[in-house]
């Protein structure tokens, strides 16, 4: 009835250590879960013999074949809808839209099945299944190349969502996604991409539901995500010379959230802001800033800041850099807190 | 059921894609491509003769055996969905959209399937699943509202019952294309509306089936109606089967109130399909003669005469005079019939009568594979709520009262 | 090149008061702006001959006409891009989701158009039009009949998103909806589809983006929306016996949200909680206790509560009486308060 | 441009609706339903030599004045677009999607269409929107980065260039139908390519027009590949063109690198939208030269042998070649059209190679009709921000840098 393993093999033993960006540490993630579990197929637009807009599918249809890897017709309703079926029967799918944008044609599919199937039928029905959501901006694309999904996902329960900031995590997180009994929202910072790290394969770093401290500090917290963890180390590095110490939490998991690291972090520091590309009106931010303070107030000293896009729609190529969070503007809203209030 | 089926004698020729990249232009392959008949395709006709020529497309009339299990499969059918509408009306149900009229849609297309095979249903298609061998009140369950889906799925082979239209279709073409790539001989069936084809997801299935040649058969049962909307203000279309063209996949417009035709067209496709020659679309023309759910009100929008009309095209009754004009209708076995399907109708009042116990506490047991730390804190303050409305010997209709 | 308003009439004379329901209300709103501007026409699914599964288009198309009012086949996707064209062309169309969760297919339309065409043509192409849900639960719907989908609009720039509570603001903000320039999804609370009031039509209330303290209070504010509006004023009701002094602010517009009013209130009391039905986690809810804290942080003795539904996707009719917040769930949520802290 | 067109010769009678409610199993009405020509409707053979018969679909060769204007339209955006090209790889845009080699599929089609009609175009469609009288300035805009759309829609009754597929046939098929209720004799034209017939809001938009019957022409721009996926992987339709018997609309599938049957074709089904006869889906078959955008590598996915295989159909070629077998091209007229193009490309570069000023500050102008409180705090801050980096000498660059 349903696809067995019928290929399970022991994994690769760990590689010499290698400079992987992530697109190429996602590409061995795949190769390699591929290669673990036979049920596990990948489709989409373009993965197949252009290995994905961005590459993160390159040389894998060569390798397993048209049975494993292929390109779907031009559909991502279709392509969510049918990788549900796959699921079903037992397979492990992991489809990828091509932009964040372009997933919401698919939106149903997410919402009334991919998150309800395990509820709706009292766990009998699983869905393991990856939708993998290359995202956000900064990258200069033209419009709806750009924006950030995160907050339709993580309003939706029943989904896990993730978002890998570094080539290891990137690895690890989505062998995990693939290894998940439940359907996982992978979503990868386009402007990483092509982030190098020294890496030795099969890497597995922290689970993919837990935050992670990237750099430890005393002052504040600074709790980042995909694109803007490397923007709140740069804040980081900078705020030295100013004197302020700065924690950063890398959130990985934006839902689950993980409020145990998360307010061991603020309950140290006693401030917190949150940083994402999105527009902050109703952004995933405003959930962290409403749990950070619901379950530390007592230990604020000041509101959780929010460090965002603005209120627009995501903004040309040329006018994307006003747009986003960079780390001058990191440290700038740092300053506007009433230090003293402490 | 043993069943003699019409199949190789059907218009449904492979269609070979003639686009192969750069050279297209060049091809001058012979035109394959044929239009579904525009008269529905039909094995009985209403007065309960046998149809000869060009009319069945083709199609073979099941053997007396098969056709009087068919018969059986109906009657059942129609005292359960009668059963459960007055049942409706008593409040047992939160809701129920009956396929009454429907019946040799319904179970024509679902008895042309397997046991390992998958159906995939609407919210219509309670009697299939009855058809299929799945309990009342499992069925049931989700429009008593005790919970969203009341049946083992992998049991059954039978997905839960989709709401929102047409997104089925689609799962149906994934998990026959994931049994395709392992081999697996099964089929998927799905049934969908008249309405649900104006879906863009229908279109994506019909795409998705045709171009990966799954084993899927589409059953569009053509009832007229999309709540109260007509036909008319859903297609401009001939027929819903001419649909098919348009992925390179046979369509069949079928007589949806014969369930001969409905059974031998089906079983072809489903057996086309097994065998490695891809989806099928088949349009049932039939009538839904109730109204949508019991919250509709159809006198608003449709003349008593027209449903007159169809209940004198009456799909059980039609098979009947067949049975009877040939003899294949004893008068014990109609009886025999007449009293399985009384049982049913009994065995569902039964259960629909009796109250479901529901613990409010597993609303949270099954979101996750894995119970997240905040969903199990919020777990823990529902049961010191309930705890104490039970200490306090409140119930929790008090609870329903204020949150309305 | 773009419809002209060819058939202005004055306002219909105020009619004696009556007793109208929410659905009565938007079904003369409906009319009173169809006969004024002949530029509104309304369609979407049983809009026409069956007014509507909610009754609330009932009687229009005999009015109107076809011309003016009709079915269109079932596709929401289809129905929200051809309004776009239409409100493209210089019509005001209103169209009709049929239940929050069948606005999905449309998500596409709504988020890459709907918001972005104004400010993607530097305002030369505004899109005045209203997409009308039915929202939210406590109506014993099957699956998919229940959800809140207002976190998806609202975490969407370019969209204006209003609920109306009771009957005279419904009449109201549903007339301003569709004289407003700009397009507005219109939240209609099904559960309230039947709630009554007396009114004088044609009956404003205060402006569509306002908030309206709905209830004097001195101790705690509750923010509350569509149907909560009324379980927070039962919450009040009760919560006189145990000597506290509860104000109610009827949000009203939750994209944009009037800051004003609200930190004016919650100033006054100190203490603020946020009701809706909705999940918490991504909630809509995150945003008003974000902005809300940020806002009013140094004035605020405790959290901003929010007290919610579950987060667990939308229950079965027997069981959604667990999950919804109810008068007693918010006063326990308020009980748990350090309330010496203030 | 005064044109001499086919309509009424060619195959597009009217497919009346079969079903209008109760009435459907009694309907014997004759079947005026057609099948789409597989082989592609031409006008123009490659060797340049005019076609007759059946070919043809019963279409007229437009005149030799209109030819040559095609002609010379054509000339000018293959010269538009190779520049775009280049100025892409200088790093002048940031994208450049272009169509060379569809030149006949955007030109016939898009000089069927009159002034006072309107465009729904997709990113590919820059040539047509040059053909339409837009300024080069103003289509690159948005490929520049500048802003999302660089041009007044209203006055040039065009659309911005969709980047979510299909989603414009939609927005076409309710600006027309809007047009027509209120007795405006417009007609909306919209492209797409092949793989976004793909889509659920393809599907959407043929049905609503089909089932509204409103004046829209959809033109599908099968240039046989979806950035790397063949057109074998997104139909099993034998035509795209197929599609449309699925809607009860007239469907053709033309050879689309052949400018005159292009013309003739949209022209036809222009008028016929025009006088009340609803839709026409166009199938263009035709061939994408180069790269799906500059950012992507075709070698990757296809031949370069295809490639050259297509070049030899080139479609201003092929006209050329027709118009001076009839010597209907004297030396300076040609001489002027390439003149008239370079004079374009010119314009193109000089335009491209300055600065757009661009005030950041217009973020915030435009989201809403009225500007909201909210956002003109954040605009204040953008401004705070800019006043500083202009106090202390710094540029937006250092802002780029740290935002990447
Ligand atoms: C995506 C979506 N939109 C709207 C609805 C609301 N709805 C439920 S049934 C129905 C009519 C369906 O008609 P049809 O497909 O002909 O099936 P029938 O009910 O006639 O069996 C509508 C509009 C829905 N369930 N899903
Ligand atoms: C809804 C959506 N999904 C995916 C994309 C990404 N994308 C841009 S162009 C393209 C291929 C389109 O192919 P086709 O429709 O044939 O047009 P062509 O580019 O060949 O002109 C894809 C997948 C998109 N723009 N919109
Ligand atoms: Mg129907
Ligand atoms: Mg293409």
């Amino acid at each position: 009835m349903s696809a067995t393993r019928t290929d399970a093999r022991p994994e690769p033993a760990a590689s010499a250590p290698a400079t992987l960006t992530m697109a190429g540490a996602l590409n061995a993630a795949l190769r390699d879960a591929m290669a673990a579990d036979d049920r596990v197929v990948v489709y989409g637009e373009d993965v197949g013999p252009l290995g994905g807009v961005f590459r993160v599918t390159d040389g894998l249809q060569s390798t397993f074949g048209e049975d494993r890897i292929w390109d779907s017709p031009l559909a991502e309703s279709g392509i969510v809808g049918t990788a549900i079926g796959m699921a079903m029967y037992g397979m492990r799918p992991v489809v990828e839209m091509q932009f964040d944008a372009f997933s919401y044609p698919a939106f149903e599919q997410m919402v009334s099945h991919v998150a309800k199937m395990r509820n709706r039928t009292k766990g009998r029905m699983p869905l393991p299944m990856v939708v993998r959501i290359p995202c956000a901006g900064a990258i200069g694309g033209v419009e709806h190349h750009s924006d950030s999904s995160e907050a339709y996902w993580t309003a939706t329960p029943g989904l896990t969502v993730v978002m890998p900031s570094n080539p290891a995590d990137a690895y690890s997180m989505l062998r995990e996604a693939i290894e998940s009994e439940d359907p996982v929202v992978f979503m990868e910072p386009k402007s990483r991409y092509w982030a190098k790290d020294a890496l030795e394969l099969p890497v597995r770093t922290a689970p993919m539901d837990r935050a992670v401290v990237v750099r430890e500090g005393a002052d504040v917290t600074l709790l980042a995500y995909g694109p803007t963890v490397r923007t709140a180390l740069e804040a980081a590095d900078a705020a030295v010379a100013e004197g302020l110490s700065i924690e950063v939490v890398d959130l990985r998991s934006l839902s689950p959230f993980d409020d145990e690291t998360v307010s061991a972090s603020v309950r140290k520091t006693s401030r917190a802001a949150v940083i994402h590309e999105a527009a902050q009106f109703g952004g995933y931010g405003a959930e962290v800033a409403a749990r950070v303070t619901e379950r530390n107030f007592h230990h604020l000293a000041a509101p959780v800041l929010r460090i965002t896009g603005f209120d627009i729609p995501y903004p040309s190529p040329k006018l994307e850099e006003f747009h986003l969070p960079t780390p001058d503007r990191v440290l700038a809203a740092l300053a506007t807190w009433e230090w003293d209030l402490a | 059921m043993p069943i003699v089926h019409a199949f190789g004698k059907a218009l449904i020729g492979g269609i070979p894609s003639f686009h192969d990249g750069a050279m297209s232009l060049s091809v001058e392959r012979p035109d394959t491509r044929s239009l579904p008949s525009q008269k529905p395709i039909r094995l009985l006709d209403n007065a309960g003769h046998a149809v000869h020529g060009s009319a069945t497309g083709g199609f073979d009339l099941p053997d007396p055996a098969t056709l009087l299990d068919l018969y059986r499969r109906m009657v059942v059918a129609r005292r359960f969905d009668v059963q459960v509408t007055a049942l409706t009306r008593q409040g047992r149900l939160a809701t129920y959209p009956s396929a009454l009229g429907q019946e040799a849609c319904e179970i024509g297309a679902i008895s042309a399937l397997e046991a390992c095979d998958w159906f995939f249903p609407t919210y219509r298609d309670s009697v299939a699943l009855l058809t299929r061998g799945i309990e009342p009140g499992d069925i049931l369950a989700s429009f008593r509202g005790d919970w969203h889906n009341g049946y083992d799925q992998h049991a059954h082979r039978t997905a839960s019952q989709a709401t929102p239209l047409a997104t089925q279709a689609l799962h149906a073409v994934g998990l026959s294309h994931a049994a395709r790539l392992r081999n697996d001989p099964i089929v998927a069936l799905t049934m969908l509306g008249d309405g649900a084809t104006s879906e863009g997801d229908a279109h994506e299935a019909f795409n998705f089936a045709a171009v990966w040649q799954t084993p899927t058969v589409f059953i569009v049962q053509n009832n007229q109606f999309a709540i109260s909307v007509p036909l008319s203000r859903q297609t401009r279309a001939a027929t819903l089967a001419d649909k098919a063209v348009g992925y390179g996949m046979p369509g069949f417009h079928v007589d949806g109130n014969d369930v001969a035709a409905m059974f031998a067209v089906t079983r072809a496709a489903i057996e086309r399909a097994r065998s490695g020659g891809g989806p099928t679309l088949i349009e049932g023309l039939t009538y839904r003669i109730e109204a949508h759910t019991n919250s509709d009100d159809p006198t608003r929008y449709r003349a008593a005469r027209d449903v007159e009309h169809w209940k004198r095209r009456d799909p059980i009754e039609r098979l009947e005079r067949y049975l009877v004009s040939e003899g294949a209708l004893p008068e014990d076995v109609r009886t025999e019939i007449a009293d399985a399907a009384e049982q049913v109708a009994a065995d569902t009042r039964q259960v629909m009568t009796a109250e479901a116990t529901i613990d409010p506490l597993e609303l949270f047991d099954h979101v996750y594979a894995n119970p997240r730390a905040a969903l199990l804190e919020q777990r823990g303050r529902l049961a010191a709520e309930l705890a104490e409305a039970a200490a306090s010997g409140s119930t929790p209709a008090a609870h329903a009262g204020a949150a309305r």
